[in-house]
């Protein structure tokens, strides 16, 4: 069964998301922030309005994945690795956090974040690397497979690589899987050290976009 | 026992080794796509790990993905569930070669009992019946009428090189198998270039029934009963139950202990099915073998206390069974109802999306396994199976009734399922008088038979 | 264990509840209608903000209580009576649904609705059937008990009534319970037939405020 | 059978008395007080009716509301459930006064096990041993010594006016005796104008276990065996099993026999339980009956695969039992966990709150009791039950494992639960070794039961 999504409505998403952010939440946030109610639910023709304030640790169920501890891997813990999800959008989350005005919680949470969960998001692992257009600096290099990491030769700070490079190796049961960069830039560093036992999908390679570079 | 088990599987599946596996304390890893990341298993796992894209073929499906992902571990074994690599016997010697323990029969039963032509062999040749039909190729109109009077009409004329149901004709009287005969040679000529056929017995209203076995890697061997699985559309199961309200006691008797005498003789090892087709005489004849976990297992689990997955789990260990024939008790009645993400008003085409809302039914005898939880996100890439609602109780009424009952209370919002065609099974006629056979709801029409129910 | 709010932070919330309908809810409603996402989740300190556009029908299970059908009472069918739980803010809502811009839902939905899902919802029967200050003109005298409802010589369109002035019995197992008025006004209508089986709570006496009839 | 049950009750219990009507095909009427308007049992209910505000006496403990309901939506049954008015006999009374069955023993019936004291004499003279004390008050020091020698050391010394273990000795020794009788004199003049003394057997140790009985209208019953409900905290159940893990099969078979043998006897009508405290050497004492469903029926469910709320409906409508003692059989161990809205870092202080997210456990021998549901609301009014997690396995080990397993799965947040101490006592070495006794929990203290439990 194909995603029934098509790229258009998927970049009105992305595109609302961010309107939603700058504009709209904040002021929102603002007014509501001296209230002392627990939750407000608003309905309007096709939208569902749900404002809650966290009764304590902050939510629950649904996140239970990206909180586990990190057990996994006890053949390889001396890296202290863990296999979690990534958390979508850390990038965008990360960017808007600063520039988000009103904020006046005085709590210790971590900020604000922001996670979209309309249709498609799961098995869209693309998006989840990569910065939005014009937005970050930075682009990861993945494990296209699980098995055991080896960094390569370019793997190293400092090192202008192409789209297409190879960066290294992952074991898949002796056979060698390459990790490319997705990108034209510059090495920033490994993430995960040299014989770890990696998942599909986890981040390896830390790189630098190279017209960012250069219009430095 | 094992240390620690990979489940290379998904869904409820996943979720009910991942159970099997506490029981036991055995430390479980659950390997996911990335499209079930916010799965329950994966959450509910001590630990998880990606194994690929959500195309199966590169994660579910691929040897290399999951056996690498128990090496890497710290697996000494691996649990495929159904589907997926479960019956795969390379999977399994692959398993092996890597020093992990496939949790189902070893490779060398998967490939005893691999092909169904030679498994219906070999069990036939340990005394089950299977499908009569003519000694080899029909070698002329006297042979024909010679070998059809030998398996009693009506009879069903097959070619040779045929496959799914082409050029297949069923005759009833011996004139008809004459007019027959040459009209399916020159069909299966210009068909295949081949035509040669050859004679089976046609079963008219049969019933679905399976055995379930357990056999330990001494020899050691048990039934726990049958299953009637008859209620099918388009040969998918959607509604299994135990005990099969037509066959006698002492036809049920017959039937699972000729079964597990012939797997035991046949060498057969680990937890596994035997599925014959069943007719109206209640004579039955064997289909096929399940080298794994079925779908409906919790049916058999219900009537007779034991934990079909620890069994299975247990017997790959190495474990002797641990009891014995009579110790298989089987008290009162169950039934499974699949629970899909299908919408009965458009062809039960499946459906994928958020679970807004979700609650699943309880109170008495009554088992929800399911992988659903409210905001839940169904992905669209794999089966539409969303749960099993199983309900048991002292007879067969009762357990019929719970069932209604706890589809009343069970709560999927978000998504369209078939709760609709259960509803409209545990009302009918024919299903509470036992008499679905498994073309019914196809000769009728899914849709004129939820219409009928809807009117009613 | 008593409730832990206070009049103040419950009043507050109800001035919370009125500038987010009349203030923000339409810009962002507005804002969003166009952009084709199904979900999407903000959180900023304290505050957790959800917009989600229903899948198909409409939510869902947390509602059902009030979707009850009117299968209640078969003794008393021919009244038609469901004793379904009183929508909370019935009034609120009906006020402020002709006054929402921006509402371009084309669909045969029932129009916006409001409710209060912050602690203090329960056992709090009385905020429920009264209009918050200066908002409605109307108030209903409830039913005291669980019974048959008879109404009495003053419960006619018109009649002037002051608070706590009897406006007919419910028989609840042959002991008429009293339903008093609950303000100074003027007798509406009655909603609910003689002889018609109540539940307690049951609107049964709709009164306009006398002040405001003055006032007019 | 009945056409319409009103359901005077709330909470996990309302749900599931729901169901049993539900199965039972019977109307049902949730009667319920506005602070339950958004509980499930109303939301999944055909039919539901509001008798009150949130405060119990206005509602669910006013039997004019409740009847009333009864009347208005034209039921011919009130089921009371547990709790609030369902051992009233006076309520029962006015039930049948307005022409509705009472859905528990007849009002004469309750009448006559109405007094602790009564029913003791009343059982007692069937056969069921009581706790063993003096011959009336005490006349003298040489009385005392005789009746002390006569029970059996140790003693405890009672003042006849007291109560709640006011003025109460546990003496060891005659010489004890001797001095401890003239300090309760004394204390008990001062205290409460009267020194009448009397001595009873002092159980240490002892353990709580009831008999489960249904008895029809015909006097027809059986037993359903027992439960062990050792385990309590300040005279509160936490956790309950069956089969009672010390008695052996001996003891529990003569248990069970003498108390049907003594309620049939004594004319008891319909489902009811009968508690004794068991003592270290298996000796056993009846306490009290409870003349309507417990919490804790869920356990026997298990074991006997009985419907014992659809039993109570059934004899109430004044069917007959339809089964034998041969027909109940148990199988296999369960255990059943009160999941209640407590604080166990806070001297177990009960709470209230919003349930921000819900998950039941689930899989084989499983079963979840609850009213939850995410977003509900539990209100404070009333008691802290949330819920009871019943594990059921074909052993003790087993059905301890799946306890163990589901209390890992059991989500709810937005509530401080006691899970906590149910974790620690399905750790505890106590009683995994089945050594609870009613006192355990409070005399290490709870705080530091637990505290012990994180240690290890």
């Amino acid at each position: 069964m194909p995603d029934a999504r098509d790229a258009a409505a998927r970049s009105a998403d992305h595109a609302g998301i961010h309107r939603l952010v700058d504009a709209l939440v904040p002021a929102l946030i603002a007014k509501l922030g001296t209230l002392n109610v627990g939750e407000l639910e608003v309905r309007e023709g096709d939208w569902r309005i749900r404002l809650r304030r966290p009764a304590g640790a902050g939510p629950t169920y649904g996140r239970r994945a990206t909180d586990r501890p990190s057990r996994a891997h006890p053949g390889h813990e001396q890296h202290g690795h863990a296999p979690g999800a990534p958390e979508p959008h850390r990038t965008v989350r990360a960017s808007h956090a600063a520039g988000t005005p009103g904020d006046q919680s005085t709590n210790g949470s971590s900020g604000p974040s922001l996670a979209p969960v309309g249709p498609g998001r799961s098995g869209d692992a693309g998006p989840d690397r990569e910065a939005p257009e014009g937005g970050a600096l930075t682009r990861i290099a993945t494990s296209p497979a699980v098995g055991v990491f080896q960094p390569g030769p370019r793997a190293v700070g400092g090192t202008r690589v192409r789209a297409g490079d190879p960066l290294g190796v992952v074991d898949m049961l002796g056979v060698p899987q390459e990790v490319v960069s997705p990108v034209d830039g510059i090495v920033v560093g490994v993430i995960v050290d040299a014989g770890t036992a990696v998942e599909y999908g986890q981040e390896l390679v830390h790189l630098e976009i190279a017209t960012l570079v250069e219009g430095r | 026992m094992f240390r620690k088990i990979l489940i290379a599987n998904r869904g409820e599946i996943a979720l009910r080794i991942l159970r099997a596996c506490r029981t036991l304390d055995v430390e479980a890893v659950v390997a996911y796509s990335e499209a079930d990341r916010d799965s329950l298993p994966v959450q509910l796992a001590d630990e998880a790990i990606c194994i690929g894209p959500a195309d199966a073929r590169r994660s579910y499906l691929s040897a290399p993905a999951v056996i690498s992902a128990a090496v890497v571990t710290g697996c000494d074994a691996v649990h495929p569930g159904y589907g997926f690599l479960s019956e795969d016997e390379t999977f399994a010697e692959v398993v092996r070669a890597h020093d992990l323990t496939f949790i189902g029969p070893p490779p060398e039963v998967l490939d005893r009992f691999a092909s169904k032509e030679g498994t219906r062999r070999l069990l036939g040749g340990y005394g089950l019946p299977t499908i009569p039909g003519s000694d080899g190729m029909l070698r002329d109109d006297e042979h024909a009428l010679h070998e059809a009077e030998r398996i009693g009409y009506p009879v069903l004329i097959k070619p040779s090189a045929g496959g799914g149901g082409k050029g297949m004709r069923m005759v009833r009287t011996p004139r008809e198998l004459e007019s027959a005969i040459k009209v399916c040679r020159s069909e299966a000529r210009s068909a295949f270039g081949d035509d040669s056929l050859y004679l089976e017995k046609w079963l008219e209203d049969n019933r679905h029934v399976e055995v379930q076995v357990a056999v330990d890697r001494y020899g050691h061997g048990v039934h726990l009963g049958e299953r009637d699985c008859s209620v099918q559309r388009r040969h998918q199961k959607i509604l299994e139950e135990a005990p099969a309200p037509t066959l006698s006691p002492a036809a049920r008797a017959d039937l699972c202990e000729r079964a597990i005498r012939a797997v035991v003789a046949a060498g057969y090892e680990n937890v596994g099915t035997l599925e014959f087709l069943v007719d109206a005489r209640s004579d039955f004849y064997f289909i096929e073998i399940n080298c794994r976990i079925q779908v409906e297992h919790p049916v058999t689990e219900m009537l007779t206390g034991i934990d079909l997955v620890a069994t299975q789990i247990r017997i790959a260990a190495g474990e002797p069974l641990g009891f014995s024939q009579a110790d298989v008790q089987s008290r009162g009645h169950a039934i499974e109802l699949r629970i899909n993400a299908e919408d009965p008003a458009n062809d039960f085409r499946p459906g994928a999306g958020v679970v807004e809302a979700y609650q699943a039914p309880g109170g008495p005898g009554i088992r929800m396994d399911s992988h659903l939880y409210p905001g839940y996100e169904v992905p669209p890439y794999y089966d539409s199976l969303l749960g099993k609602l199983i309900a048991w109780g002292p007879d067969r009424p009762t357990a019929i009734a719970r069932g209604r009952a706890a589809l009343d209370e069970l709560v999927v919002d978000g998504l369209t399922t078939n709760v609709e065609i259960h509803k409209a099974l545990l009302a009918s006629e024919t299903f509470l008088d036992g008499r679905m056979t498994t073309n019914l709801l196809d000769r009728i029409g899914s849709a004129a038979f939820l219409a009928a129910a809807a009117r009613s």
